[in-house]
């Protein structure tokens, strides 16, 4: 047990530090939609090794080494500055590193660095209606013709679809094979004619998802990564890391501490929040099971840099996370009363109505991702080694 | 001994439920919700073409004359249909105020209206429940004074307001000096707001019989809060189970999937004796007062708390289309928010559950 | 909604306080063991119509028409005066009911007025080691030879197999026949040769159940009720009443408010525990689900009187009963602190060591009389309408 | 940076899980439990031979100067193995204690043969978290009196005793006027007891250093009697998997079943980030002691609330054979239940814990 960076990381620290300090001016605001500052200080960071470091030169990255504790320190460093570490989203984060893994020189080429320096942006095209725990079973086609896929079908929760560039997305090319291995990835253009995007509405009334229409829309031939059917081996390892960013503790220990201050501040006949008891138990339980989690994500980025097998403390960062931090609003709405269910607009709403919204917005996070119902299959399959449910008859 | 529900009673709840299957239900409550209406005034015609309003009213002020449980029943149809109508307040908690605490001057005044719909009445209690800071209402001569917030069925004609002293007020809502604000809540089918006093003329209800109707008319809402979220979450369990038996995943439909069935088995196992509990509030509520206070808190807590496994497991069931407005199960989601933490939250409830019988110090 | 009795049983219930009043003295103790002063006591209340009261004369019983509202009078009197309401067991309470259903002429006058009197007590058998959640693949077998059955197998759980005189068991007589419909029950002597019982310790330490053994038991052919293959129907009937016992809402009710008095009486650091707000709200939802569990209760009884259809209100209790029992037992250990795991004997035990008790016991009821899983799958399936699940390949 | 065990901790464990495989185990607890032993002297030779009791001893005086992880360590799996061993008092509370506020010739004197395992110390501090009815240490010039109860590892040569003003001594346990009396608890493999004074002769340890050494050994008690948890609840996880894999019900294994997958998935995740929680609350112990007191409490009470969960699933999982004593199961259920209660119940925890951030008013 050694808790400490070291020396060289300390180091380390320090000059991302006098970055920050010389450089925070350049960084785009809070919220910002100023597109060109954004990417101005994208190109800035990757410039400097903090953010795609691992991405080689040729293609517009860093070209580092991977550095675990050094990513550490860049994102915390940031984050204590409130400053943001680089840009985000799926191309950046899912897409590039499957290019770079699978995709052809071409395609690296055309497309590694402009989605790394913020001029590409990407959405993904995985759900549809009658494909959402079932993923495999999808139905959105896309077949040959000459040298262009003409993909027709449907796809649901793409969140961003409305501002992104592209789209890389499953369809099903091989409708005679095993549904798992009839699914191709594809890469699109949203400007391709044929497209239609729709809003998704939820029940935060805050709009995130959409739906995507696809009518005939032609895609080159060689917009494809990996080979015919490979596509499902291609999206589950992207899936297995999208899950782990749902449900993040050090996110729910922020909100922890913006609830403390309000149970604090907040009275309820001359008495406040915080005292009474009942209330002030359940905080406490919450802030211990959120204490569990950190150390138990500390435990597996310590696990990834040794290289062991932490599986099922993996598995499990979805299911608990997501559960956690709905448990943690539920309470602030409790705690709240009335106040709790105050949403949109209004003189007596606390912290811009968040509680509420992360409420709803985390049982959406508990269904999306795959269900929770689907993690504890995942655990107790691949986790617990037990049998999967026998086909039926 | 008959624990259950007469003839009449049967058909009251068939005869709203049709009511609201043909005119109200989701699309309504959705037009409501979108619309910024201040009352759904077509709704509220053909709820008062059923007597509805009248329900509680005795026939000598031109109602029916009906014990809660009736209203109850009906609450359990509105929360099923997730009705936009006045009702906690306007049909339950003022008429029964008015009928124990007026003159008769006030009763021949106010009753027929009320009984008829076409006098909506708000009511301003929250503060006896628990304040927050800065509300507060002080009664000084024959003025209000102070602030009060989530007034109940807040688009009405006359608002019932209780002061810091819990003694009991009628004033108009168009009076002088009384400012109106409108609240958003997650529950857009229930208008609630602010009521600013400034100064502002009201009619005491004179109270001569001495008994706390403050607590009384509070033990009535809370019931017919916890039946309006008995009908919502029976609603939501429905949807659950008749849509995990259409949705197929896996090349089967997911209700034949055990952690799917449990799930609903769990909900029904904790939903089903909820029914009976909110028949027996609601029926001592006129049988017995003095026990009513009791079990109106358990009912309001229990139902609060059962339905907040039942809305967040329908959802789950669901999966993705749960969590989007396209089968609008969210407006039932809501709807038990709302009742959730409206004249008191399940553990401020639970608190006073522990001091009637005295286990506080 | 009439939740009064009316006035004929307002009369009935003076004329049940008027027969306790006079005989009283002759009700055997709390825990009495004289055998014969509780038989003398069960022939009195056969005969003034309080036990065994629609058990038709002739067989010995009461010989009255079933009003349930009578017999709720006689309970709630009985327990009023804190006697006994007549002998209960497995003999009176589901067997007899069966054999007037289903026995020959022969089995009634043999075995009804013996067992009703108390004078022939019974012990039931039906699970076996590997036929618990699956009963129906149970595999104790009888074989007929000649005039008699020759049972060999094993049972467990089988409660008073050590005082019983009798047993009714469920034994495989058709083995070629699908697992259901290959079912016999039959009654035998504990008697017999070739029957051993052991007791079966639990986790609670003190003896309840135990584990029969039968090498080459043989019972006459004729002790047979209904006909061969039909026993899985006959006892599906009593396993339904069986569980409708378990987590008797009153029963819970007593509990909390002894738990309340604890509560009340408990000290720490000088402060009562009632006046710890978190336990206080804990205490507060447990009497919130004894309520709505005992108005269910009042729904039940008087379905039954109206011929109602209430089978979901039914099925649930059960499931919701033993959870309650279980989280009831288990607040108060919580309150008690370490005065709660106490066990045994000693000085600091509060009631007995019951809260401990209990907690170990309402868990293994919560897993017997079909345990709460099996009890989701009837619930979803029966009450809900869901599909059973697939056969497997 | 490194956040998990080093080579040597975990060949520490894998040691000592070794020796109680092999010697410990359900078999010997079960003859502990049943056979009237005071002390299971075998295993603890056995234990002694491994040098766990001079763990937290520094080298001076014959222990390994080991930080509290690698005792956190072994008391995880002396749950696992239902081990009735002296150790949260002998071989952690009582040579911290003795360490931190004892005298040079106290440390001198005690200490090596506290390293050794020839002298076993019991804690009677219990009434410094919660003092029930009757219960309380006075210190009156050279002598204690008054009652303490749940004093741990019973069975002792000497006891560390706090009194109401949270001072320390060491007591003989055939100290004149000393009385005894153990307490049966549902966990046999865990002897306490109480301790009646009548003006008998302690020694006070000194505490020169002045800080809280009371806290500080509760702290490593709690954190210890986590572990001891934790290991119990993994064992019963991993019996209750095993077992599912072999029960067949239905014609299937009931590990096929989702009810039954669904409940150890729940386990694992409830219980897999514990273990990282152990280890961070063992190790914050030595390294930062201001951040142990609230690590140390939400460890304590979150390992309780997981681990209850832990062994009533575990125990369904089993289905009947889970509730015989055929297994043993119950032995890990009733050792996670002292050790929820012992050193302060997980709500009692939880306060601490708000007061150490002053939440409380």
């Amino acid at each position: 047990m050694d808790l400490s960076f070291g020396e060289e990381y300390e180091e380390y620290r320090q000059t991302v530090r006098g970055f920050i300090e010389e450089n925070a001016h350049l960084a785009p605001g809070r919220g910002q939609v100023n597109a060109e500052k954004t990417r101005a200080w994208q190109r800035l960071l990757i410039e400097n090794g903090y953010a795609v470091r691992t991405i080689p030169k040729e293609y517009g990255g860093g070209g580092l080494e991977p550095d675990i504790l050094k990513s550490r320190i860049i994102a915390e460093e940031f984050a204590r500055a409130q400053l943001p570490a680089g840009m985000g989203g799926g191309g950046i984060s899912f897409l590039a590193p499957v290019l770079l893994d699978k995709g052809t020189d071409e395609l690296k080429k055309k497309f590694i660095a402009p989605t790394i320096r913020g001029e590409m942006t990407w959405c993904q095209g995985y759900s549809e209606p009658n494909a959402g725990s079932d993923l495999a079973s999808l139905s959105t086609r896309a077949v040959l013709d000459g040298d262009e896929w003409v993909i027709n079908g449907q796809k649901i929760w793409t969140s961003g679809a409305k501002s992104s560039d592209w789209m890389f997305c499953l369809v099903r090319t091989e409708p005679d094979a095993p549904k798992h291995r009839g699914i191709s990835f594809l890469l699109l253009s949203m400007d391709s004619p044929g497209l239609d995007v729709r809003p998704l509405e939820t029940m935060t009334g805050v709009p995130f998802f959409n739906e995507v229409f696809f009518t005939d829309v032609r895609v080159p031939k060689d917009q494809i990564i990996g080979q015919r059917g490979e596509g499902w081996a291609i999206a589950n390892a992207i899936l297995r890391h999208e899950r782990d960013s749902l449900g993040d503790p050090d996110d729910s220990l922020r909100r922890l501490n913006l609830l403390i201050e309000l149970m604090k501040q907040e009275t309820v006949d001359g008495q406040r929040i915080i005292d009474n008891a009942v209330y002030r138990d359940q905080l406490m339980q919450i802030q211990g099971r959120i204490m569990a989690l950190r150390f138990n994500d500390l435990r597996l980025l310590s696990a990834k840099m040794t290289g062991q097998d932490v599986a099922l403390a993996t598995m499990i960062v979805k299911l608990q996370g997501t559960e956690l931090r709905h448990s943690l609003e539920s309470l602030a709405i409790d705690a709240l009363g009335e106040h709790g269910i105050l949403y949109g607009e209004g003189p007596y709403l606390r912290n811009h109505g968040s509680w509420q919204h992360d409420y709803m917005q985390f049982l959406g996070l508990i269904i999306g991702g795959g269900t929770n119902q689907i993690q504890r299959n995942i655990i107790s399959e691949r986790g617990l080694g037990m049998p999967r449910e026998p086909k039926a008859k | 001994m008959e624990f259950g529900l007469s003839e009449e009673q049967q058909l009251l709840q068939r005869s709203v439920g049709g009511y609201l299957d043909d005119n109200g239900g989701l699309k309504r409550a959705r037009q409501f919700a979108d619309g910024g209406e201040l009352r759904a005034d077509d709704l509220w015609k053909g709820i008062c073409e059923l007597g509805i309003p009248g329900l509680l009213v005795d026939e000598e002020h031109g109602g029916m004359g009906m014990p809660l449980l009736d209203a109850a029943l009906v609450a359990e149809t509105m929360g099923y249909y997730v009705t936009p109508a006045p009702f906690v307040s306007s049909v339950v908690m003022v008429p029964l105020a008015i009928a124990l605490a007026g003159s008769d001057a006030q009763r021949s005044r106010l009753l027929p209206s009320l009984a008829d719909g076409s006098l909506i009445a708000g009511a301003a209690l929250t503060e006896t429940i628990g304040a927050r800071e800065g509300a507060h209402i002080s009664w000084d001569a024959s003025v209000l004074n102070g602030k009060a917030l989530f007034v109940l069925d807040f688009e009405a004609d006359i608002y019932l307001v209780a002061d810091a002293e819990r003694a009991l007020y009628i004033v108009e809502s168009k009076a002088e000096g009384l400012q109106r604000q409108r609240l958003i809540t997650v529950d857009k089918t229930r208008p609630v707001g602010e009521l600013v006093f400034n100064n502002v003329k009201a009619e005491p209800l004179p109270n001569d019989a001495g008994i706390d109707v403050c607590a009384r008319i509070v033990d009535a809402g809370r019931i017919i809060l916890a039946a309006d979220t008995l009908g919502a979450a029976q609603n939501m369990l429905n949807q659950a189970v008749a849509y995990s038996k259409i949705r197929e995943q896996f090349g089967r439909v997911i209700a034949s999937f055990q952690a799917v069935k449990h799930m609903c088995a769990d909900m029904a196992a904790n939903l089903e004796p909820c029914r009976a509990m909110m028949w027996y509030a609601a029926h001592i509520f006129d049988a017995d007062p003095d026990e009513s206070r009791l079990t109106a808190c358990h009912t309001k807590a229990h139902l609060a708390e059962v339905a907040k496994l039942v809305s967040k497991s329908a959802t789950e069931v669901h999966g993705g289309i749960g969590f989007t407005d396209e089968l609008g199960l969210h407006y039932w989601f809501k709807r038990i928010e709302f009742n959730r933490q409206l004249l008191g939250g399940p553990s401020t409830v639970r608190e006073e559950a522990a001091k009637l019988q005295e286990l506080v110090k």
